[in-house]
């Protein structure tokens, strides 16, 4: 399996959840996150007085995928989140070695 | 507040107000219910103004983790002056000085002695007299508070507001309304452009000079942490300042109406300007801006608002949005002085303007109410500049007088690693918002 | 407001009020100190319901990202319509228009011209009445900014606010209020049943059509960012009603008492009966649905209280929640009109329904205070109908030039993007909230 | 409230006041236009301090899960016990009870009947001293919010409310206020310190035994979720006061005022005590404790407001801060009774004492302003203990039938699962807060 | 070492950490979330309109453990986290390559 | 590549971000989360009672770094983060299998 950290615009978080449901991911998690990276912050105005902010809004998803999901569900957070200008976003694949499910007990890809 | 009130009569009976006598005479007078009425409510506003106005203007304005601590300072101030007030500081300020009346009201009305229930100052009840001039005296050092916001103790705030409350604001409040010397030298000012704004401006960046800048000015963005708390602050200041210069008339007349009519003139040409400053200069009006204009509008206006028409109020306010807007940029970005939240180039500033102007803007070719016999618009403005020296003058020294004083005796900042965590925590053990469950 | 001030007056001495004269008359009346005292109070109380009331309720019902974008919308409006009234605002309105007065009041009293500290309007400072109108004339476009908020320029908000104040509210506050044909012909409107709901409802409704939906209505869930905000400002405007509904007597006199509790009665009304609606059709009473009840019922009543008693407040109330809450479930779920606030279905449905039940409930047989001389219930139910589709003819084609207007020198509407990203970033460069630190 | 309005009439010359005659005579009363104005501010300033202060106050307390839960309760207290005032509510308190005055005012004035535009009680429009009473009647309920909050059921509070009201409320208020046998008997009680502090705070220590604790406490932490709010409240409670106390003078005159100032200086001490008693104990200051202490001030001073002087004021205050925070302390770590947001200990330790002092402090050696004819200190404090006596007995007796009465209807409590997941979501489908987008 | 994440829901983070302590763990790191899965969102009301809220609160745990403790770990949170009714959440282990315990520079399983 | 998961105190994150910077990352993502750990929970007053809060406020700062970038990393991490008090926090490093650019449709290292 594999667990899947994909960082975006917060407003594609619609489109993306869409795209992976189609896929037939049946869960996911998101979280509140602030990226750092190539994207300019937005200016504040503080009183006449600009500010440059570093950090920008972001959502982090993650999402636990049965091995041969991963490409696919790579693929279509990749298109649904894309908007062509900097600061779409990033996505991390690592190794997931296990899973359970809380409420039965259960292991392995079929609780995802 | 001084004319209209305990000072030159010439003007107030041209403008149908009641006859107003010399404090000394006030037990003969007759109680108009009506201002009574009008007064009571006046002092609601202006206490109002204070908690939860400006506690909220201020505290949206810091960072969530001092929040509580600057609502605290308004808090406390409100209540600590509230006990001095009965105790001596109605008496110093307002009582009768006899032949000392020039320089202070003496302690025959200390613990408001001899102020029952029948007792009539300027034709409302004196206990509702004290409580309208002690709201002004709560708020004055709480928009000090703005100068040395996030990094000072609270009990350093505690031993500055015994300090400055005796030794600048007392002073000043007698000179100016209480039947002192710059009152009777004609120093007008309505409400408190220079008792109140100028005297809490400069003390604000008397501390910000003392306490030396927070970690990371000027570099880091200090966001506000939740505009819409400074928004709903200065909204309430704008109502409240109805009561803040509209009570100043102390009378249900003409003559209040015309001041609220002034204020909410200046009021909405400070934001306006101010607003427009941001949209010339950054491309974008802000909420903080056009709510900072408002204040400096409001500030600017207030030691002229009894004086002046609509419309000399709204040219005041048009004229204090861009200059306070300039001022706050060169004290932050050329001087890089750490007056938290701006209270000088608001307050202060304005407050000077303000009270220059009054001078002018009481001509009658401008709208203005006139002047007392025998003088000119040169000869009061004058005097208004004597007025605002000396405010500037004792507010400097006395200000660093009680800064020192707290420094001494507890110190006045916490140290780096507290003021990174955060006052909240670190001196009240408790945190603005736990919105988790 | 309008029978007991300036228009017929067979009632208002048999309601122990005070003599009213026609405008042109007023410089001869006399001071009443203590309705003067109590419209100061209603002054700030109505000043208070748009900054922060209206603003917290509005600013609650968005999105966090555009929170501050709608509090802007009713501080810049307030600023701008303040410049607007001392210039020719009030002039127009109240005015003396002689011959033309059954249309407009002329341009005598521009710029305040002639309305000195000694003026007296209606028994009262003239400045206070006109302080007090003011308060009126910026709170109803700022309830427009309902129905086009999360999606409207910032430029395109100031361009409606002066061609809609000019070309809508003026006239139909002359005509209903200023001694128009509307109030000749005997058409009640006591506190803005007409002036303020119908108008201010049927322009949100023009708004939301001529700008279409936001991004994702119907089906997305545009859930309050911050009901704690919205509930805080149904309270304030409930409170700040005594003032807007009560101070539409002029008077500090049971009339006013009256109007007042009647008021209240109908808040409670409508508060209660959309809770049973939500109760009965969706299992569970919500917060948002109590206190969208009491504004149902408060902007319901308005016309009518100070003609009725308190039950038939009441009644109106209940009436008003049960209509309201269809209104609004049909404009938005049968006819998908994106009012963003429900504006509309609450005020205009609201306004129109209270300004024909004003002609019903003044009968004495049903707690009212009765009619003028001659006039029946039918007769005064069609000059209401006359009234209120005056209203809505106004504010079609006044709101429908006023947007165009905008559309045509700024565009109405930042794009998809922008929309997404919110406007307080993107308009503002500023966030309600930075509660991280 | 009491000697001044409808009782002894010996003091009420001596002060200046107006002569205030018996209910049954009030027709013949002239109004007080300056008495009417203040009387409609002070209602507004009550509404104001259940909603939004009361509401805020308690709100920011709870947790966010159930933060709209607890201002639900504040707003449909407040909607239906103004239906029931206006139905039956006025009556039985105010209405002339003819040979049972003694016990209740009857039913002659159900529906308001006779109460027209031109009635005049006290000096005041009746339909202003019946909204001024209402007033009072809401709040008082609602106080109690603050024993069960966090685990009531929804319809359990709708109950409550009715019957509490009835056979709690009503009776108090009339026999302490409305001509009853406490009145009668010299009992005093100015503003509310046994009819709305002692039975708030019984009724809410009842509530709390009969539902049983949060689950969690006493060890988990139930931090509030947003001390601003609770600021907030607070600062509103304070400004509010005034409306209460200043407004129990049923006047616009010198009785009000001291009212005033002796209700501030309370609050100011009892803030001051409460924050040093944390100071010393805890080694920090709190922001809560502060405004608690407030609170305990104000309610503490609330009966003897209109008999003291301002001394008397800080020092009552001065007190309730240290009894009110042992009995805080007491309650919930030594008897580990769960009222939930401390109204006992506050409000009815408070209240008890304050009614008790309310004899003491009228001592004209200690400033108060004296007894009336053949009154001893000591006699007056036996009085006192009998209005004391009584008022908790009705409390709890007529608690707890409004709670069973509840609880056999509709069930008290939710089920645990749904306490964990919060009210907010489990009874009103909505959440406080969702700050994400 | 293994890096544990489990979602469990909110108000059963008192008795997982419970759990966890007696087991042995001296930290973990707990941030909000929402999660998409199975179990259906509540209701909203809005005037008089009803809308379906997806995204439930959920708490993520995150716990890194030695290896030999992981699979105690899992079954104490999967037991104190559990209702037994639908939205229970999941557990997810990765393999952890390396540990580092700020204040002192250590690293390796001791560290945790 | 290497994925680093730092908790850090969050007054630290200026520091840490900077030192970063300086070794050339060019991105991070940062989320708030509350950590349990050794060093206590602050004491929060409630009007006369006190209570012990477990749940300390704590930045997690999200790092993908390629191979060799690693070991420097968490170094300057390291360095940036301490105070050298109780609660500074911890590093965990996971082996991160595939990176993408979501903009372009790169992957790889060098779209970190
Ligand atoms: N090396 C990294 N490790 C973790 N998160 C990263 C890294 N680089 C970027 N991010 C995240 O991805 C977001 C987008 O990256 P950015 O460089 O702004 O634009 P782009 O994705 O178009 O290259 C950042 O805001 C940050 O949250
Ligand atoms: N594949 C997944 N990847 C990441 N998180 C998931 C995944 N599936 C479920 N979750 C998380 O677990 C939570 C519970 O899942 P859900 O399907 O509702 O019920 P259950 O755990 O009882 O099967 C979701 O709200 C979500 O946060
Ligand atoms: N085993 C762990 N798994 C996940 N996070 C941990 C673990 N141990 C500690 N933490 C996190 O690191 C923070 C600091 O740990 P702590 O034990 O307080 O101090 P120190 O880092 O100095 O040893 C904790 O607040 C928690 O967020």
């Amino acid at each position: 399996m594999k667990f899947i950290i994909a960082i975006i615009k917060p407003f594609k978080l619609d489109e993306v959840r869409r795209a992976l449901t189609i896929l037939g991911a049946r869960g996911m998690t998101v979280t509140e996150t602030r990226g750092f990276g190539r994207q300019k912050g937005h200016t504040e105005l503080y009183r006449g007085a600009e500010y440059q902010v570093d950090f920008l809004p972001k959502l982090k998803i993650e999402l636990a995928v049965p091995e041969e999901l991963a490409d696919q569900a790579v693929a279509a957070i990749m298109e649904a989140a894309r908007t062509g200008r900097i600061g779409d976003g990033k996505i991390f694949v690592m190794n997931l070695e296990s899973a359970y499910r809380i409420r039965t007990g259960e292991s392995g890809p079929e609780v995802l | 507040m001084t004319i209209f009130r305990n000072g030159g009569v010439a003007l107030s009976s041209a403008l149908g107000g009641l006859a107003l006598a010399w404090p000394g005479a006030a037990q003969a007078e007759e109680l108009n219910q009506a201002a009574n009425a009008w007064m009571m409510t006046s002092t609601a506003l202006v206490l109002f103004m204070n908690i939860p106005a400006l506690a909220l203007f201020y505290g949206g304005l810091v960072r969530a983790k001092n929040v509580l601590s600057v609502m605290m300072h308004c808090f406390a101030i409100t209540c600590v002056i509230s006990v001095l007030w009965l105790i001596y500081g109605y008496s110093v300020a307002f009582g009768d000085g006899g032949t000392q009346q020039a320089l202070w009201g003496g302690l025959g009305k200390a613990f408001h002695a001899g102020v029952g229930v029948e007792a009539v100052k300027s034709g409302i009840s004196e206990t509702v007299y004290s409580m309208f001039q002690l709201t002004f005296a709560i708020i004055t050092p709480a928009l000090v508070a703005g100068g040395f916001a996030e990094r000072i103790r609270f009990s350093a705030v505690l031993i500055f507001t015994v300090v400055w409350f005796t030794l600048v604001y007392l002073p000043l409040c007698h000179w100016v309304w209480g039947g002192g010397w710059l009152q009777t030298m004609g120093f007008n000012d309505f409400a408190g452009g220079s008792v109140v704004h100028i005297n809490a401006g400069v003390a604000a960046l008397t501390a910000a000079v003392m306490m030396g800048r927070r970690k990371g000015f000027p570099h880091t963005a200090f966001l506000p942490h939740n505009l819409t708390f400074t928004y709903i602050g200065a909204a309430m200041l704008w109502v409240g300042w109805f009561g803040f210069n509209g009570g100043s008339a102390v009378a249900a007349n003409g003559n209040a109406g015309m001041a609220i009519m002034a204020t909410h003139m200046a009021a909405a040409g400070g934001s306006l300007t101010w607003m427009l400053m941001e949209w010339v200069r950054h491309g974008k009006p802000s909420v903080l801006g056009i709510v900072t204009g408002m204040v400096a509008g409001l500030g600017t206006v207030t030691p002229a608002s009894g004086f002046i028409g609509p419309l000399g109020g709204l040219i005041i306010g048009l004229m204090a949005g861009v200059l306070c807007y300039w001022a706050t940029h060169i004290i932050k970005r050329k001087l890089f002085i750490d007056d938290s939240l701006d209270v000088f180039p608001v307050h202060g500033v304005g407050g000077i303007f303000g009270t220059l102007l009054t001078g002018v803007f009481a001509a009658p070719a401008l709208g203005g109410l006139g002047y007392a016999e025998g003088v000119t618009m040169a000869s009061q403005v004058g005097v208004q500049a004597i007025g605002a020296v000396t405010t500037i003058g004792v507010s400097v020294a006395g200000s660093w007088v009680a800064f020192k004083a707290a420094d001494l005796l507890t110190g006045l900042r916490v140290n780096l690693e507290q003021e990174t965590e955060g006052l909240d925590l670190v001196l009240h053990d408790e945190r603005g918002y736990n919105l988790e469950y």
